[in-house]
């Protein structure tokens, strides 16, 4: 049914890009074409590995890898405990990243914003600057 | 498509901005942005003393200028600056002033280290509860500092979120005042589990709303080609776009609104997070939020959907109905103080709603004055709960307040008249306040809305006098908890709160004066 | 191309975060969802933005999408701290605070 | 010469009003003054020093007044809320007079009265004392509020101090007595709240676009609401009033409160409070709604008449003291009830004057009540038996008191009962009719309590174990009771004084009412005496 | 006709020859990239590297490649399978889509129609570049969760951690090539460059690309999520047979697309080099050739990725995460706004110059106050030990033994008449 519902949506799609070629979805086309070869590449290589090679059983092998040592009973999918230095990455990531969100369109009209831009985007950096900075002397940016 | 703009198009100029309306709000952000360097830099022994300073610096300047811009004439139907979003007029300046006060109050309260030894914020919220090291920090004398700019961001957020002419601005408002709280609603000393599990629900709880009324927004959005209110009304007015983007984005920015309110049936988070939350921050929450929020409703029912109230109004009768229903009958269960007290603000919540849905000049002074009054009145009676503790901090159960007029009659006293206060007693503002808001009410020909708010006031008013009936009727019990004797700080905001709920009470025409001189600008 | 095809999409995803935030008993996956609705009202307001041929919509979805940052944020770092406590993220576990 | 015309301009004030203000003023002050006291003779010598000073007040107020003047008196305006027209604005009619020279009077014999009584424990008696003068300085300004807004401020102020009185200072049932008293009380002012500014509201449409919550304006103006409106606002007001005076179905909460109360405030409940409800019939639901009441008539005097029998019916079972007073004073408020809205002149003469008389009678009694119960500490009728060979004097002064309840001619209540029972005759013969049963009724109640607990072989717990042992004690000198002190006698002394006095010569206090009580009729817009439907 | 409508008028079949060749282009030059890792890692090292298959070793790519198909693929008891499997396909089907917006040449005739050397030119082509790099580590980190064992979890975590940190930088480093060219697009940015190149121009931003780029694909020096001395391979530990290929060759494209990316920005692009553009009026910038100056361009900084991984020693975590977050992102941001304060110097005005002046002194006290201070980096801290197990801290130093003074022994021999066993505390030194 979604299937369903998913082609016939593509179909349109293809029509919509046929009639208006300047069509700015019509542009992402080929794109989509480079995404379904490289992920058919992709998926068809991955079950080519399982298909062709050989099957030969052994438990040990299906235990977690650790330097041969017999692995320590430890769960890691569902109650695994991740080091809480990664979340704050994370985090961290988010707001850089949001930051640079804005950057980009400002960048692109930097001129026309002229000196307001400027005044502008010198607010929006000191102002995350200031959480940068709280990061930085809390410890934030530290890994041990 | 912002790369497809040609760069040679016509420079954007800087937006007018009328620096001495807004300048509040400057000096509050700027200030929590100071304390966030201050964390960053003052080492932690000085960071208390700091802190407090420059909040409470930051919040007086706020209220200077505030003063200042007041009594300097500013135009009289209000104006609007930053391209339109923010409105300066009548009614966002009361709120303002409410705020400004409440938020000193709150910061005041926030600021207390005498009740408990080092403040009611955790030292360092990361340790994990429970802990060794969670009972060692139990014991020291520090405290989260950052808990002060949170609150400063929070509060300038709900001086925008009142302002706020346009939905976008009211949105980001609206996640300025919530996140923060949303943070500081985990940082309770005592109890540190109920207050993180208080914190996760409101923030869930909160996040869905916001959606909530971001899509409001975007379908708005689609409706009128603008978020702007007064364009939105304009489209109401005369547009043949379909009735179903105006009225679905109105019910979904509603819903959002009405939770941030705890207002009716969008309370579910309240009494949890009221309960779990560290009490001063309740009593922030409970002051300044519901002000902030009310203001929000009054501007987008007022100027956004004025026109189109026939279709709403009825809608919203149901939800004032339901909230003062719930606020007043779950209430009388209920047998801790803190969560007596939220569903005591889901019922007034519905009073203020009544206001609300009045539309009109009477309505919107009417609310205005009852929200001033409410705030001040609950920030006094958190304060006051904040002092009641036993060994396990506060001790909010209601059966230990048995017999409390016995141990401390200033403090029961005091209680007691706030109580008064919120279930309306003349010679409080409390009574004043919904006299105003009935009135308003009544003058809209909305009398049966009003006739159930009053049996719901009635009916709420029997969970108060329970409280009066245990602190002065009961014998006390033998290891009930004892009063601790306020520093000043709390004892300023307890102060404030009661002589402000006592003056309306009395001589509440000037303030009604203020609440009553102009409408919205747009 | 008639818009009205993303506006049902975003309402369907809408919706679809909505009921997952009813229904789903994971803190995580219930603030998951809530992002999910935020996503859908970004196409909403693309969409919209498209429809009334204004660049406005556009601007919104970076002021929501930076809103929904924050809300990561701040949302990852209070249902941590819980979840490290009490080894579940599950909300049916937070119960210490009842009627 | 006191006379201020209608409407009053704010700020200006009678010659009186100053008496007025002090009388409003003066037990507040005293009581804020008694409160920060620690030691508890201090208090109640400064409370009773206070109450003596605010009766004296009463006599210039008294002699200020003008019978046939204009119809507020003594006033006094100022602007309180301007946008809700709200005056801080105090005068008296005659009725209202009367009523604060009652208050003047109860206050000292209360606080005479309660001089013995033993406060729970650890409740200091400064509070007792306090409170009682706060709730005198409300019960004033309840009936001398010139503007309904103020009146329902003092309305509501009222209810505080009383809950704190009987709910610290009652019985064992005391916090249940408080609460219910509390919440029928506040239900009651709620609704009335809603009419308050139902008026308000309404107001406008005929008062040229300008809301208004001043008496006289409103009474001038208010007759031209369509009958719908005065209906609904009536209602409002009336439920309010029916609980305060309580009429029948409204009436439970009295009992309680009653039984519970402390003696000295049991006396102010019935002896003032609930006067507030008759009060505002006769100062709000009439003139206000004229033609509502007239269209509602008929369901009060029901309500009046079943009170009336209702009350006595169940005097006369009773077993518990105090709650016999409560049921004695429900059938009189279905009298006063009657009264007013059978609107005759002399009905509703009648049941003014019965206001005061009933506080004076029902006071008179309650305190001897409270005598015996202190002496045998005990409020069951049943454990008590010939207490008159013990204490002749108490049992005559209950007897007395007695037969001043049951409207025995030559004591006061007579004078107002038998005015209203010829005032309404006319208008009402049924419920006149009905309402002389309730004094045949009433005969019943007083004299078989009285023979119970006097008559007899001497009985009473208390008594006996003084005594020592059950049965033997027939000797009266052997019980270690006494008859009353001195101080009881001085207490009652004025009552005895008074009601023999108004039964003979109640001429002063009907002079005063008179003119209020025309002008009350008249605004109904009956002519006197023929009316009614 | 401009770029994009000569990319607009592309028939299907153009459409889909280019597809091809970008997917041919970067397996093969992973393939060839991968050889000639080994064979320069060799001759860097003094040793031959891959010689057997083929001249040279040449062979050797696809000697493995045929090879790998036949081993057996393990995956873990503890594995979430459809997340393992599907993760792989989720790490290299982004990878291409970089590669799509690149401007391989300028306008060129194929088979009589006109075109240009690209697949499409995106008015957002940067973020489409930055978009498939983040995408793609959703595979890194399903690949580590889904294999169910503590190594690839934190291997892929720590990956992740690396690869958004550097992200970052690279994306502000982008920004001011942005602020040069106003446009997303690649193919503007590329045209935007006359005379010189930003590499030059924007010198900084060059280096904090060319760093971040490092950072970015997780390649030597700073490999670390595949620090076999402590992480054995990261997160595609668990993986083998062609799943581990499949990884293998998206880290290689990875390394092409920043590669392509960072000469595109950087490096004039498909521009013939300073110097050859000025021969016969630009003959060498026209038709097929730019396309050489392109390949030319990714080969020399693969070769520069290939050069670093065999001079330089890998980095320690947190030195990398500090270079990251600490180094690169501020001077980023410095460097931004410097330019933009030299783009609109001219029309500056005082307000403007209070404002910059007033964020420069801010900057600078914010430098000084980021100096770190000596305190105890303890203070304040709660003691870790007391949990569910005791850590000894982090700096453990075992304390010498007190020398005893003179008092304390007489007190310690006060005491052993009361503490029998005070005495076999003395070691006999004093």
């Amino acid at each position: 049914m979604v299937g369903g519902v998913g082609v016939v949506a593509q179909t349109e799609l293809a029509q919509t890009l046929a009639q208006s070629g300047s069509s700015e979805l019509g542009s992402y086309l080929p794109l989509v074409f480079l995404l379904a070869l490289g992920a058919l590449f992709a998926g068809v290589s991955a079950t080519l590995g399982a298909l062709v090679g050989p099957k030969r059983y052994n438990k040990a092998k299906l235990e977690a890898y650790e330097c041969g040592i017999e692995p320590s009973p430890q769960p890691v999918v569902g109650g695994g405990r991740v080091p809480v230095a990664y979340y704050l990455t994370a985090m961290l990531f988010i707001l850089f990243d949001i930051e640079m969100v804005f950057l980009y369109p400002f960048a692109v009209t930097a001129d026309a914003l002229g000196v307001f831009g400027l005044v502008e985007i010198v607010l929006f950096i000191a102002t995350v600057g200031f959480a940068y900075a709280y990061v930085w002397r809390r410890g934030g940016l530290d890994w041990n | 498509m912002l790369a497809l703009q040609p760069p040679t198009q016509a420079p954007i100029g800087a937006p007018e901005i009328e620096y001495s309306a807004i300048l509040p709000i400057l000096i509050l952000l700027g200030a929590a942005c100071a304390g966030v360097l201050v964390e960053a830099f003052v080492s932690k022994a000085n960071r208390w003393a700091a802190q407090v300073t420059l909040s409470l610096l930051a919040i007086v300047a706020a209220g200077a200028s505030f003063i200042f811009y007041v009594t300097d004439a500013p135009p009289q139907r209000g104006l609007t600056t930053l391209y339109r979003t923010i409105a300066v007029d009548r009614p966002a300046l009361f709120l303002w002033g409410t705020l400004l006060a409440l938020g000193l109050g709150a910061v005041l309260l926030i600021a207390d280290r005498t009740v408990e030894r080092g403040g009611a914020f955790v030292a360092t919220a990361g340790i994990r509860p429970g802990t060794v090291q969670d009972r060692v920090q139990a014991q020291s004398g520090g405290m989260q500092t950052e808990v002060f700019p949170l609150t400063l961001f929070a509060l300038s957020g709900m001086m925008i979120f009142c302002a706020a002419n346009d939905l976008l601005t009211m949105f980001i408002a609206l996640e300025v005042l919530s996140l923060p709280l949303y943070l500081m609603c985990g940082l309770a000393r005592r109890r540190r589990l109920i207050s993180q599990e208080a914190a996760v629900k409101y923030f869930l709880l909160g996040a869905f709303a916001s959606a909530f009324f971001l899509y409001g927004l975007a379908l708005l959005y689609g409706y009128a080609g603008s978020v702007k209110l007064a364009d939105i009304a304009n489209a109401a007015a005369g547009s043949a776009a379909s009735d179903t983007l105006l009225f679905g984005g109105f019910g979904l920015l509603v819903v959002g609104l009405l939770f941030k309110a705890s207002v009716g049936p969008f309370h579910a988070w309240t009494p949890d997070v009221y309960q779990g939350a560290p009490t001063p921050i309740t009593a922030f929450m409970a002051a300044c939020t519901k002000v902030a929020a009310f203001g929000g409703i009054l501007r987008v029912l007022t100027v956004g959907f004025e026109s189109t109230s026939w279709e709403w109004r009825g809608v919203l009768w149901v939800v004032a109905i339901a909230s003062m229903v719930i606020g007043a009958v779950l209430g009388l269960t209920q047998t801790d103080v803190k969560r007596m007290l939220a569903y005591s603000s889901i019922a007034h919540a519905g009073f203020l709603l009544v206001g609300a849905i009045a539309l009109g000049q009477e309505g919107l002074s009417g609310t205005l004055f009852y929200l001033l009054t409410y705030g001040f009145t609950t920030l006094a009676a958190f304060g006051v709960v904040s002092l009641v503790r036993d060994s396990a901090g506060e001790a909010t159960h209601l059966s230990k307040w048995a017999g409390l007029a016995k141990r401390s009659p200033v403090l029961a006293a005091v209680f007691t008249f706030l109580l008064l206060a919120m279930a309306g007693i003349p010679l409080t503002s409390g009574f004043i306040g919904k006299f105003v808001v009935f009135q308003a009410g009544i003058q809209e020909g909305m009398t049966p809305l009003v006739v159930i708010a009053l049996i719901a006031s009635a009916v709420a008013a029997f969970f108060y006098l329970r409280v009066i009936v245990l602190m002065y009727f009961s014998d006390p019990a033998p290891d009930g908890p004892s009063v601790t004797v306020p520093g000043m700080f709390t004892t300023v905001a307890i102060t404030l709160g009661v002589l402000v709920t006592l003056v309306l009470g009395l001589v509440p025409a000037f303030a009604l004066d203020w609440a009553s001189t102009g409408t919205f600008a747009f | 191309m008639t818009p009205t095809y993303y506006l049902l999409l975003s309402a369907l995803l809408f919706t679809i975060g909505a009921v997952g935030v009813l229904v789903r008993r994971n803190a995580i996956v219930v603030f998951m969802c809530v992002e999910l609705m935020l996503n859908a009202v970004n196409l909403t307001l693309v969409t919209f933005a498209r429809i009334n041929g204004s660049l406005d919509g556009q601007v919104m979805a970076f002021f929501v999408m930076v809103v929904a940052a924050a809300e990561v944020v701040v949302g990852l770092a209070i249902i941590m701290s819980i979840f490290r406590t009490r080894r579940t993220a599950s909300v049916d576990d937070a119960n210490l605070l009842k009627y | 010469m006191n006379t201020v015309p209608a409407p009053m301009a704010a700020g200006t004030s009678g010659s009186g009003a100053a008496f007025l203000l002090a009388l409003l003023l003066l037990p507040l002050l005293g009581g804020i003054v008694v409160a920060f006291m620690k030691d508890d003779r201090m208090a109640k010598v400064t409370a009773l020093t206070v109450s003596l000073i605010e009766l004296v007040l009463v006599v210039p107020a008294w002699i200020a007044f003008v019978p046939n003047g204009s119809r507020i008196q003594l006033a006094l305006s100022a602007d309180w809320i301007p946008s809700f027209g709200v005056h801080f604005s105090l005068g008296i009619d005659g009725i209202a007079l009367t009523m604060i020279a009652l208050i003047g009077i109860l206050t000292p014999i209360v606080i005479g009265g309660s001089w013995a009584d033993k406060l729970p424990e650890g409740r200091g008696a400064a509070g007792f004392y306090s409170l009682l003068l706060v709730m005198q300085t409300g019960m004033v300004g309840v009936f001398a509020a010139t503007d309904v807004f103020l009146f329902y401020v003092f309305f509501e102020a009222v209810l505080v101090p009383m809950y704190f009185l009987v709910g610290r200072f009652g019985g064992p049932r005391r916090q249940y007595a408080a609460m219910k008293f509390f919440l029928y009380s506040l239900l009651g002012g709620l609704v009335m709240l809603a009419s308050v500014i139902g008026l308000f509201v309404v107001s406008k449409d005929y008062n040229g676009g300008v809301g208004t919550l001043d008496w006289q304006t409103l009474s001038n103006v208010m007759d031209q609401a369509p009958l719908s409106t005065q209906i609904w606002l009536f209602l409002g007001f009336f439920v309010a009033f029916a609980i305060k005076a309580p009429l029948v179905p409204l009436h439970t909460w009295l009992p309680d409160a009653t039984a519970e109360a402390p003696i000295g405030t049991g006396v102010l409940l019935v002896g003032v409070l609930d006067k507030i409800g008759t009060f505002g019939f006769l100062r709000y639901c009439l003139p206000l709604f004229p033609a509502a009441s007239k269209e509602l008539a008929p369901l009060v005097l029901i309500l009046s008449v079943l009170g009336l029998l209702y009350g006595a019916i169940l005097a006369t079972g009773q077993n518990d003291m105090k709650r016999l007073m409560a049921y004695i004073s429900i059938a009189h408020f279905g009298f006063i009830g009657l009264g007013i809205f059978a609107f005759s002149t002399q009905s509703i003469a009648g049941s003014a004057l019965y206001m005061v008389n009933h506080g004076l009678a029902t006071g008179m009694l309650f305190l001897v009540v409270g005598m015996v119960i202190a002496r045998g500490d005990s409020r069951l009728i049943s454990d008590y038996g010939g207490l008159s060979k013990v204490t002749p004097l108490l049992a005559g002064l209950f007897l007395f008191g007695g037969l001043a309840a049951l409207s025995l001619p030559g004591t006061n209540s007579f004078v107002s009962e038998f005015l209203v029972l010829v005032g309404s005759y006319p208008n009402a013969p049924v419920y006149a009719i009905l309402g002389a049963v309730g004094m045949i009724l009433a005969a019943a109640y007083v004299l078989w309590a009285y023979q119970r607990v006097f008559q007899g072989p001497v009985r009473g717990n208390a008594l006996v174990s003084v005594a020592g042992g059950p049965g033997t004690a027939t000797d009266p000198a052997k019980v270690g009771i006494k008859d009353l002190g001195v101080r009881e006698k001085v207490v009652l002394a004025p009552l005895v004084i008074l009601i023999i006095f108004l039964g003979f010569y109640p001429a002063p206090v009907l002079d005063v009412l008179q003119p209020t009580v025309d002008a009350t009729l008249q605004s109904v817009g009956l002519a006197d005496p023929v009316g009614g439907k | 006709m401009t770029r994009a409508e000569l990319l607009a008028d592309d028939p299907i079949w153009l459409i889909l020859l280019k597809v091809l060749f970008i997917f041919l282009f970067a397996l093969l030059t992973a393939m060839i990239t991968v050889w000639a890792e080994r064979r320069l890692i060799g001759r860097m090292q003094n040793r031959p590297g891959p010689n057997r298959v083929g001249p040279f070793g040449l062979l050797q790519p696809i000697a493995d490649a045929i090879k790998m198909p036949f081993k057996e693929e393990v995956i873990p008891r503890t594995a979430d399978k459809v997340t393992y499997r599907l993760a792989p396909v989720l790490a290299l089907a982004p990878t291409l889509i970089g590669l799509s917006v690149m401007p391989f040449g300028g306008q060129v005739s194929i088979f009589g129609e006109q075109t240009v050397l690209q697949l499409v030119d995106l008015p957002v082509g940067v973020l489409v570049v930055l978009a498939a790099s983040s995408v793609g580590v959703y595979g890194i980190v399903l690949a580590g969760w889904s294999s169910g064992t503590p190594y690839p979890l934190l291997g892929g975590l720590r990956s992740a951690a690396q690869v958004i940190s550097y992200e970052i930088a690279m994306g502000l480093a982008i920004v001011a090539v942005i602020l040069q060219t106003h446009s997303l697009s690649l193919g503007d940015i590329v045209d935007g460059q006359h005379g010189l190149w930003f590499g030059l121009s924007l010198f900084p931003a060059f280096i904090i690309y060319i760093i971040a780029m490092v950072g970015e694909t997780n390649r030597a020096p700073f490999d670390l999520p595949e620090g076999e001395s402590e992480l054995v391979a990261g997160f595609h530990t668990e993986y083998s047979s062609m799943k581990f290929v499949i990884f293998y060759i998206a880290e290689y494209i990875n390394m092409i697309v920043v590669s392509a990316m960072g000469a595109t920005l950087f490096l004039g692009g498909y521009k013939a080099p300073w110097g050859i553009d000025q021969i016969n009026n630009g003959y060498f910038n026209t038709g097929w050739w730019p396309m050489l100056w392109f390949i030319g361009k990714i080969g020399l900084a693969l070769f520069f990725f290939i050069w670093i991984r065999g001079t330089l020693p890998r980095y320690r975590y947190d030195q990398f995460m500090k270079l990251g977050w600490k180094f690169l992102v501020p001077i980023s941001l410095v460097f931004i706004v410097a330019l933009t304060v030299v783009n609109v110097a001219d029309q500056m005005t005082v307000t403007g110059w209070l404002i910059i002046g007033g964020f420069a002194v801010l900057l600078l006290i914010a430098l000084v106050m980021m100096i770190p201070d000596r305190r105890d980096p303890r203070y304040g801290r709660v003691p870790m030990s007391g949990g569910s197990f005791p850590v000894p801290p982090i700096d453990l130093q075992i304390p010498s033994k007190p020398r005893r003074t003179k008092q304390a022994r007489s007190r310690a021999g006060r005491r052993q008449t009361v503490a029998a066993g005070a005495k076999e505390g003395d070691d006999g030194v004093s």
